[in-house]
């Protein structure tokens, strides 16, 4: 019940959340994709975009939050970001390439090569993003369950485990 | 640039070193898991200082946005479920001193005949097929500035597949402990009615 | 015969593909099925390219189309090539047999992560074996090991599972870290990554105190991650309460993979006059081994869960794997390799048995288990096999490992040791003894006992095929024994290195 | 030599019996016992045939089986083999018929079960007897230990399993632990495990003090040889059906151990070697001592299957004896003692059964007065009481005189003392139980009454099956001659050898 | 004196490597184990990272696109342009893995953490095992 007290008072943390959230998502999109010329790349822009929601977890309550990332959309996109890492290799195997050689990709090597990065390194961010918001998401909605257990362990439990 | 800025740089790494064992023995210490969590978020802010001064900014990126970011959340969040102190330890374990002292004592053994640090001519830093070819030959070859990226990507691609990899297998790990799903969930006053519905449509 | 040198990326891109299809799919059997037709087509690879290798061929696939020490190269001789197919096969083998034995030890929607994470670890393993890059082995540890902590997680008696589970992670990753600070320091004193490369670097820098260290580090890693003697205790728990199919995977897989990370380091990378010539290794670890057997031998005697007493064999088998491989020499190390080839195959089947009781009694104590060879004919039948393969009974394929494992002893002279194989091997004869006694000749106490059907078709089908596949490998021994030779001949013989003229680089 | 026979043969009448009597099962107890009868009788006529081709020179040996890294496994019949093939196959008629009136008559359960693992315990006598190497008897030799032990603890009670406990960890234990080293050792040194007129270490290097400690690790790894210290388990092994005590622990398994010790003395090390590095020294204390020893304890055993148990130990001392004199005159007795020895003993247990079935006896106390109330039994009992004794006209003193010229032969003259001690002793254990049963008074209880009023005779196909063998105490007498003729050829062996 | 303190950065690495370890081998409770894990882990990252470090050097990031010309002007400009030393990027790639397994490993520590909190109402080493071996006993109590 405290929580909800919490969530009500906070209006102006949940003011300023809502301006933050785009820009967060902005540079998380900035690390994504200028990793290649500065620091960052697709693990980093994946917690970071991670963040975004777990902030809006955080501060509107992480149930509002599962309506807009919901739990089978997070299962299945990390699926697919793995997917989507080995497939790129996967597919310069069928252009004749080795396995992960980005190069064949494209009839221009470098551009092949840059091609390559950006696909894997989309599928690392897109894998990180998913499963840091599921582990969170995991690591919060437990916190119902936590009224319910007696100490020590009743010898009841003791039996029903057994 | 000159020789006192390498004594600086240097200097630089000691101390933020130094600062790190404190907060370590902190973390020892301290029976209060709280302070031990919020005391390992400032340590991995520090080290994402240390990997600054020691020329590893993606590292740093990382470390700063895993060490002090998620694992805190999560570790918070664990404490929420659990106790928040620990339960004071009436003796110390000797043993596990002693296994610790050896194994220090091995490694500084080891240390000895490392290149020093910043030694531009250890073997790690001129290996002419790894570290040199990936300064002198990435921009022929892949043509990315942030050399970092063209190696994590493209010339060890198959490692960076594996860290993906190991990240999928311990969000599948942690869904098959606690799930995805909330079990039991109160009204959440926030939400609508017709979000609720949506939600339990979601859930079943 | 036909192989592809592209066909060795797929061992580990299929599983490693197949995982988030399950969890995408989300359906216990569609999952399984995809986790069985991807193991199918592993093991038909992994046998193809073992026919391929078998010949004599090195096969070396660059990852990423870039040459070796810059990027990461797959390096397949002789003794990974044969432990890829065991692994592949016992996978395969304990996945038709999870199907039904998980039903009743996990709770159905959790079964597609369950498998995914099966498949997960069998990446690891695949990847593990395959690789000639020294980090890219502790990338494929660290696959396995966290698949394996979430699959032992998932066991029966939840409370304990997740104790278990909890005490190998915290054992395996210092085990890890361990490894990780090993490959640092010979990263340090060589500068490289690839096996083949450090291989050749290393004489350079051969007094180094930083090599020392680090090949005590990674030694220590792996000792830690094989179990051995005086750093086993995750093992026990984790076998005993792991999902029964889970602990018959590891039991032949997980430990035996190490033990190549093992081999592969301290007779290809470090190379045998070092290891063993200049570091000793083999007097620090024949005592351990020796002992570690000894002991373990002794503990398990005195177990009263199968589980349990099975693990502790376990460890005790590891120990007679390292005092062979400790020998250093072309018997001991091919004594070595039949053990871990043939004991895979046998404790996996034990496991599977053990599992079949426990699906059925729903108990693996021996105490509440007497008179079951009457209800369970095939299952019990199946286990005393497998234990007498254990024991060493001429005709199976344990048999075939103590011949070796004692005459290599006494070729390199050390007549103590083999009797201590030999002691030890009356303790086996005693603590599989007492299961059986207890299996054919104890009444049952409950009544209700006694009335349950045989084990179903699925898991005794998996069971019998490693039955058959021991005798087989018993009876006509030179199967395994020559690939064995041939793999030990190739780690002892084969001078490492990036031009090496056998290796044929794609 | 142009005829080739394979002896494997002798292995697959057992095996293919299997099927049938697991298919007859309970049901059909009578189509059941008569196909394992038909087996056993063709299982007879293929040894005979094979002794046979023998004589008539054909080579007799099966294709050579390779296991792993060059060690083979196959069969190769020589006299000793076709002896002991045509021993175990003969008695296993006589056992079939014997167990059919003792099992039906003690209402025993798991019937089938028995028959099989019999069935299978034989095949693996077979294997042993007509093995070609040390490699081939010594898994022939475990197959032996694992097949019986159903049998040991066939009862199922807790002082059954004690016993199988101990047959399983003295048998297998020791074969593992000392046989199975000596086996490698010798494959080690010398790359070949095969049986070779005059010894395979010919070519080797090897010390006296070796050659002592190899023999040593054989001898006493043989467990079924019942040497002691290692004979505890036979005793044990008593609690197991009678058929089993007497085909199985007075004849099949105990001889598949004094068989080994046989083999290994004339085709693994070959007497030159023995002699000179005088390496059964020690080993001949202690069969001497077991002689001995064993018949103390049986003098003291009041349980009839027990006395006989020792008595076993005794007599299989006596072949362990003779073969580690290690001359041919001495090895020609060994030989010779396993037969006679085979059909008087088998005797005594089938008539323990016998009283065991009818009366429920099991005490030598308790005998008194029975011998009229079974007088067939304890006839035949009389008769290969003193066959063991080594009476004329008895089978056991034609073996018994072979044995002390080959002592005399040898530079162990002291051992005659230890035989005629033994002989005596074997009078002072052995005749009293016919002298109780048939003179003195039984005992009456409290109403007055005789209480053996009630006992009858044994079932007639236990009788058969009794005077079958007590008759064999005494044809073998008369005509031992073909026996004999076939040992003379293993002398030519071992002297061609030379 | 000055030499001791070449040594100064390998050595306070390890002193907080040790740390990590300690932590993970002598406390009972679980949440510091896993602290102490990825303590002990950054040492390592440390001493990876420090592998790499050149003196002078910098990040390995090219700031301005060079320009691939083989003139033999330009490669004699290019000399100079090689007077910037770049750290080895490899350790740097090899760390970015390292960590994100560490990270793995201790979501999936705390998740196994959570349950066993739920099961057996403590984190601490003792308490659990003492609750299993009470469980043992009764079982055997049972019989």
């Amino acid at each position: 019940m405290l929580k909800r007290n919490v969530q009500q008072r906070h209006r102006v943390v949940q003011v300023i959340t809502k301006f933050l959230i785009p820009m967060i998502l902005l540079f998380a999109f900035y690390v994504q994709f200028h990793g290649d010329f500065g620091a960052g790349g697709g693990f980093q822009a994946g917690v970071i975009f991670a963040s975004v929601f777990i902030l809006h977890g955080l501060i509107f309550g992480e149930a509002r939050t599962r309506l807009v990332l919901t739990p089978n959309a997070l299962r299945i996109l990390m699926s697919l970001g793995l997917l989507l890492y080995a497939g790129t290799g996967v597919v310069s195997l069928f252009l004749g390439g080795n396995y992960l050689d980005y190069s064949v990709l494209l009839s221009d090597p470098i551009s092949g090569q840059h091609w390559g990065i950006f696909s894997v390194e989309l599928g690392v961010g897109i894998t990180v993003a998913a499963v840091m918001v599921s582990l969170f998401y995991c690591f919060s909605s437990k916190r119902n369950f936590v009224g319910h257990i007696s100490h020590p362990i009743s010898e009841s439990e003791l039996d029903s485990d057994g | 640039m000159s020789v006192d800025a390498i004594v600086i740089e240097h200097v630089i790494v000691m101390v933020l070193l130094t600062l790190l064992i404190v907060v370590a023995v902190g973390i020892i210490i301290l029976n209060d898991l709280l302070t031990a969590v919020i005391l390992s978020g400032l340590y991995s802010l520090l080290s994402a200082t240390v990997f600054v001064a020691m020329d590893a900014v993606d590292v740093a990126l990382t470390e700063a946005a895993v060490g002090a970011g998620i694992s805190t959340i999560i570790l918070l969040g664990t404490l929420s479920f659990t106790k928040r102190v620990q339960k004071p330890q009436e003796h110390n374990n000797y043993a596990a001193l002693i296994i610790v002292v050896m194994t220090g004592g091995a490694l500084i053994y080891g240390t000895l005949d490392l290149p020093s640090y910043g030694d531009p001519n250890s073997p790690a830093n001129s290996h002419p097929q790894l570290a040199q070819h990936y300064l002198t030959e990435s921009q022929k070859e892949i043509d990315i500035p942030n050399v970092v990226t063209s190696v994590l990507a493209s010339y060890r691609g198959y490692d960076t597949l594996g860290e993906t990899a190991v990240v999928f297998t311990a969000a599948i790990g942690v869904l098959s402990l606690l799930g995805l799903r909330r079990r039991r969930r109160k009204e959440d006053p926030l939400l609508t009615d017709k979000q609720q519905r949506k939600q339990q449509n979601e859930d079943n | 015969m036909f192989f592809n040198n592209h066909f060795s990326v797929l061992l580990v891109v299929l599983p490693l593909m197949a995982a988030p299809i399950c969890v995408i799919l989300r359906s216990s059997k569609a999952s399984w099925l995809v986790a069985l037709i991807s193991n199918l087509v592993i093991v038909l690879l992994s046998l193809s390219l073992l026919s391929h290798v078998i010949n004599g061929n090195v096969v070396r696939y660059e990852l990423g189309g870039w040459a070796a020490p810059t990027g990461i190269e797959y390096y397949i001789d002789g003794i990974n090539a044969i432990l890829i197919s065991v692994v592949s096969i016992i996978s395969l083998a304990t996945l038709v047999y999870s199907k039904q034995s998980i039903r009743k030890e996990i709770a159905q929607p959790r079964h597609y992560l369950f498998y995914a994470g099966w498949l997960l670890c069998l990446t690891g393993l695949l990847g593990i074996l395959i690789t000639g890059d020294a980090f890219n082995v502790f990338v494929f540890l660290e696959i396995s090991s966290l698949s394996m902590y979430m699959l032992i997680a998932l066991g029966r008696e939840r409370r304990q599972a997740l104790v278990a589970a909890f005490r190998y992670l915290i054992l395996g990753s210092i085990g890890a870290s361990f490894i990780l600070l090993g490959i640092g320091f010979l990263y340090a004193a060589t500068g490289t990554l690839n096996m083949s490369d450090i291989a050749e670097r290393l004489p350079l820098v051969n007094g180094s105190r930083t090599v020392i260290v680090g090949f005590s580090f990674i030694t220590i890693g792996l000792l830690i991650k094989t179990a051995m003697f005086p750093v086993f205790s995750w093992l026990p728990n984790a076998y005993q309460f792991a999902p029964s199919a889970v602990s018959s995977f590891l039991a032949g897989t997980a430990t035996k993979v190490s033990l190549y990370i093992f081999l592969r380091f301290f007779y290809h990378v470090f190379g045998t006059d070092y290891s063993f010539g200049n570091l000793l290794l083999g007097n620090i670890l024949l005592p351990l081994a020796v002992v570690g057997f000894f002991v373990m031998s002794v503990v398990a005697v005195f177990q009263t869960d199968i589980r349990r007493v099975l693990a502790y064999s376990s460890i005790a088998q590891i120990g007679y794997i390292f005092a062979a491989i400790s020998m250093a020499t072309e018997q001991g190390l091919t004594a070595g390799i039949i053990h871990i080839i043939n004991h895979a195959f046998i404790k996996t089947a034990l496991f599977i048995s053990v599992g079949c009781i426990l699906y059925r009694y729903g108990t693996a104590n021996i105490n509440q288990l007497g008179g079951i060879m009457k209800s369970m004919p095939w299952t019990c039948a199946a286990f005393i096999i497998a234990g007498l393969s254990l024991i060493g009974v001429p005709l199976t394929a344990g048999f075939v490992s103590k011949w070796y494992l004692i005459s290599a002893a006494i070729d390199s002279g050390w007549w103590l040791i083999a009797a201590m194989i030999l002691m030890s091997s009356l303790m086996a004869i005693i603590y599989i003894g007492r299961i059986v006694e207890v299996f054919c000749f104890k009444n049952s106490e409950a009544e209700g006992v006694a009335k349950v059907k045989e084990a179903p078709f699925s898991m005794l089908l998996p069971l019998w095929f490693l039955i058959i596949v021991s005798v087989y490998t018993g009876i006509n021994g030179d199967v395994v024994v020559d690939l064995a030779k041939f793999s030990a001949t190739q780690l002892l013989d084969n001078l490492p290195g990036l031009n090496n003229p056998v290796g044929n680089p794609l | 030599m142009s005829i080739t026979v394979d002896p494997i043969i002798t292995i697959l009448p057992p095996l293919l019996a299997i099927p049938f009597i697991v298919f007859f099962g309970e049901r059909y107890r009578n189509l059941r016992e008569a196909s394992i009868i038909v087996a056993a009788c063709i299982l007879f006529s293929f040894n005979f045939f094979l002794y046979q081709q023998f004589l008539e020179g054909a080579l007799l040996q099966s294709e050579k089986f390779t296991f792993f890294n060059g060690l083979t496994l196959f069969l190769k019949a020589e006299p000793i083999g076709i002896i002991f093939g045509l021993l175990a196959s003969f008695l296993w008629i006589v056992t079939t018929i014997y167990s059919i009136g003792y099992m039906r008559g003690h209402n025993e359960a798991h019937q089938t079960r028995f028959y099989t693992c019999f069935a299978i315990a034989i095949a693996c006598v077979m294997a042993a007897a007509y093995s070609g190497n040390l490699l081939t008897l010594f898994v022939a030799y475990e197959a032996i230990t694992l097949s019986t032990y159903p049998l040991v603890t066939h009862a199922g009670h807790a002082k059954a399993k004690r016993a199988g406990r101990i047959y399983i960890g003295v048998l297998m234990g020791g074969s593992i632990f000392l046989l199975m080293p000596a086996l490698i050792v010798t494959w080690w040194l010398t790359g070949t495990t095969d049986f070779v007129a005059g010894g395979v270490f010919n070519e080797v290097n090897i010390s006296p003090l070796f050659v002592t400690l190899l023999l040593c690790l054989m001898v006493f790894g043989t467990g079924k040889a019942a040497l002691m210290p290692f004979h505890g388990w036979l005793p044990n092994a008593m609690v197991a059906p009678t058929p089993v005590s007497a085909l199985l622990h007075a004849v099949a398994v105990v001889k598949t151990g004094v068989f080994l010790i046989i083999k290994i003395v004339v085709y693994i090390f070959g007497f030159d070697l023995i002699a000179q590095t005088n390496a059964a020294e020690i080993l001949l204390y202690f069969a001497a001592g077991t002689i001995l020893l064993s018949s103390f304890i049986a003098l003291k055993k009041d349980n009839l299957k027990a006395r006989l148990a020792y008595s076993t130990i005794g007599q299989l001392a006596y072949i362990v004896l003779a073969a580690l004199i290690a001359n041919a005159r001495a090895i020609e007795g060994a030989a010779l003692h396993i037969v006679s020895h085979a059909f008087g003993k088998i005797t005594l247990f089938f008539c323990a059964g016998a009283i065991m079935v009818a009366s429920h006896k099991t005490l030598v106390s308790e005998l008194a007065g029975l011998g009229r109330k079974m007088p067939y039994t304890f006839a035949a009992f009389f008769i290969a009481a003193i066959s063991i004794i080594g009476l004329p006209p008895l089978v056991g003193v034609l073996s018994k005189f072979v044995i002390i010229e080959g002592i005399i032969d040898s530079q162990y003259d002291w051992l005659i003392i230890v035989l005629i001690i033994s002989s005596l002793l074997n009078i002072a254990y052995l005749l009293p139980i016919p002298f109780t049963a048939f003179f003195k008074e039984a005992p009456i209880d409290s109403v007055g009454a005789n209480t053996h009023s009630v006992i009858k005779e044994a079932p007639t196909a236990c009788l058969i099956a009794i005077s079958i063998t007590a008759t064999g105490c005494l044809v073998l007498f008369f005509q031992i001659e073909p026996i004999v003729h076939l040992l003379s050829f293993i002398e030519t062996a071992s002297n061609t050898g030379e | 004196m000055v030499e001791w303190l070449a040594f100064y950065n390998d050595w306070a690495v390890i002193v907080i490597m040790m740390a990590g370890f300690y932590i993970m081998i002598a406390r009972y409770n679980l949440v510091k184990k896993i602290i102490g894990l990825s303590i002990f882990q950054t040492g390592i990252f440390y001493f990876y990272v420090g592998l790499g470090k050149v003196d002078n050097g910098t990040a390995p990031i090219f700031l301005e696109p060079k320009v691939i010309d083989e003139s033999a002007a330009n490669v004699a400009s290019g000399i100079a342009e090689q007077t910037i030393l770049y750290s080895n990027p490899l350790p740097h790639v090899l760390i970015l893995t390292a960590i994100v397994v560490g990270v793995a490993t201790m979501a999936l520590g705390l998740a196994l953490i959570v349950r066993i909190y739920e099961k057996y109402g403590s984190i601490e080493e003792d308490d659990i095992q003492a609750i299993d071996s009470q469980f043992i006993c009764q079982l055997d109590d049972k019989k």
